[in-house]
């Protein structure tokens, strides 16, 4: 470090303890980010505890060194495999799975450039659009998207899909979308990896999928559900199933044995006149009443 | 259901659901009737309007109603 | 309805639907069965399996309601 | 249904629903059993699988599709 | 479910649902009534109004079919 | 719920489901644990094959068809 | 499944789903908890209205598919 800056030196430390006073460590890329949403970004960032410092690759990497080695914690310095693009460090109190979906809910939808790759299908609404008629209608039509004139304006007959997520935006179409004010490209911090605990987590590991968890919470309850029941173990959410389902068994036993009583009379009648009615449907018309 | 069969007979040529009816029927279909099934069943029968709980019963279920669009 | 139901009863005690049975059941009932209807009858019964059909009228089915198109 | 909860209490514990046992229970729920509503029921329990029944009542329903709009 | 059905039992008899009453139908069916069991079942019964429970249980299935818009 | 969930707990991670894990669990989440219902749920659950059992429907469901269109 | 009893657990007494609160249940219940599994279920429930859901499951009557107009 004998030749190194001295403002540079002062920088790494700074870094390193940041590193130091926060569990959580990501490295974030915010080549993708203008200006102005990146200052709303940090804002939000400091509003949820934590602090976004975007520096040079190389200075990032000497101060989780030295924040690895001061805190005793050499597994940090694996974050130093995942600093590329423009890097910048996030420290933070929400735990990286937390930070994740923080991240990707606050993505923010960006115009169309050609070249671009979209993360998700584009659609072009069906409906009436603020365009005054001209040359642009020949040239969605010449796109497969059904525009009409209609009262002055351009009008999308039906919902188009244009692009399908993961396809390239062609200059022609983004001067539509950009002209029809669909924002079909998202801006964000893209989140490299997170350390936390002697753990460092890539963004596979921290994409979880929501309904999967809301599918297992609903399965725990029908399995907690269906087991009170069944076992008849009586609870404030199971006993009123628990008392039905005895009256239906009951119900269900007296009706198949014929056993008329007030509860099972209008069952048994009714299966046996459907009985009836049922083989009748099966007789020739002359042999009916 | 043998009981039921034999009393929904009697009641759709418009005789009397008792006892003496039932035994009648059930004895011409090869059965020895049961008394006790006998009895329980005209009293359960009593006071019963045998062609409105048919005719419920002809429609297989309530049937919700779809709101106009 | 009243040969079927007899037909029902003859088959839920167990006993053959024939011409024979039907009369009996109905006599007791105090029809007098018409023969052209009994003969037609037991042949109409004949490849039909009952036991289906009374599976069938056991089952309760929800009709969902027809909707506003 | 007081009858039918007794035999369905009585077999859910194992024990044989006969009108001995039927009286016990029917009696220990401050009822004065009748003896013809016991017998008819007992009769009318056999031969009905009451397992299977039960296991049946919890099977799912079947809808009926929507008539075509 | 012995304890649902001694529970019903009672119920339909107008009887109160109660550790005692329920104890005694349970002896009457041959179980040696599980204390805890008893007394979690009158704690959950408590302001639970049983009729009106079973008579939502009584309602076939009505399964409303989405509206066309 | 709480003790359902906590046998259910227990049970998917291999533990047995007596009183003195219940309790550990139920305490843990910060309940002071209900003697009377942790016994009657031991006692619910004995003999009882629990990932059959949380497989079973408990009640009725109706299954949709798809209408015809 | 433990850790998604867990989170019930802990939500049927109105705790907070948290990663301490996660773990202490586990604990109890004799599991290592997976700091990452924890971290992943507090994270993915976060703003999840659990009531909702669990009340979304446990209607057991299948809605009918919205048939086409």
């Amino acid at each position: 470090m004998a030749h190194v800056a001295e403002w540079k030196k002062k920088e790494v430390e700074e870094l390193a303890n940041l590193i130091k006073s926060y569990p959580v460590v990501a490295l974030v890329d915010v080549s993708s980010m203008p200006a102005y949403p990146l200052s709303q970004m940090r804002r939000l960032i400091r509003e949820n505890e934590g602090l976004l410092r975007v520096s040079r690759n190389t200075l990032i990497e000497l101060a989780i060194k030295k924040a690895a080695q001061e805190l005793g914690k050499p597994e940090l310095e694996k974050l130093i495999d995942y600093i590329q693009g423009g890097a910048g460090i996030l420290v933070t109190k929400m735990n990286p799975f937390k930070l994740y979906k923080f991240l990707q809910q606050n993505r923010q939808p960006a115009p169309a450039k050609p070249g671009a790759k979209v993360p998700k299908d584009v659609v072009i609404p069906a409906g009436p659009t603020p365009l005054a008629p001209g040359p642009i209608v020949g040239q969605m039509q010449a796109m497969g998207i059904p525009a009409r004139i209609e009262r002055g304006k351009v009008t999308i007959q039906k919902d188009t899909t244009v692009l399908k997520a993961g396809e390239v935006i062609t200059p022609e179409l983004a001067n539509i979308l950009n002209a029809l004010g669909i924002q079909p490209l998202e801006v964000g911090l893209d989140l490299l990896a997170a350390y936390e605990d002697g753990i460092v987590y890539t963004p596979e590991v921290l994409a979880i999928d929501e309904q999967e968890y809301i599918n297992m919470l609903q399965q725990a309850y029908m399995h907690a559900f269906n087991l009170a029941v069944n076992v008849a173990y009586p609870t404030p959410e199971t006993i009123e199933a628990i008392l039905q389902k005895a009256f239906l068994n009951a119900k269900a036993v007296a009706v198949e044995a014929g056993y008329i009583t007030k509860e099972t009379i209008n069952d048994i009648l009714g299966r046996a006149f459907r009985a009836m009615l049922l083989l009748a449907q099966q007789l020739p018309e002359d042999l009916l009443d | 259901m043998e009981y039921v069969y034999a009393a929904l007979l009697l009641h759709s040529v418009g005789k009397e659901i008792n006892e003496e009816n039932l035994k009648a029927v059930l004895q011409a279909a090869g059965v020895t009737p049961d008394e006790a099934r006998i009895k329980a069943l005209v009293a359960a029968l009593e006071g019963v309007n045998i062609d409105e709980v048919i005719e419920k019963a002809a429609m297989p279920v309530a049937v919700a109603a779809a709101p106009a669009a």
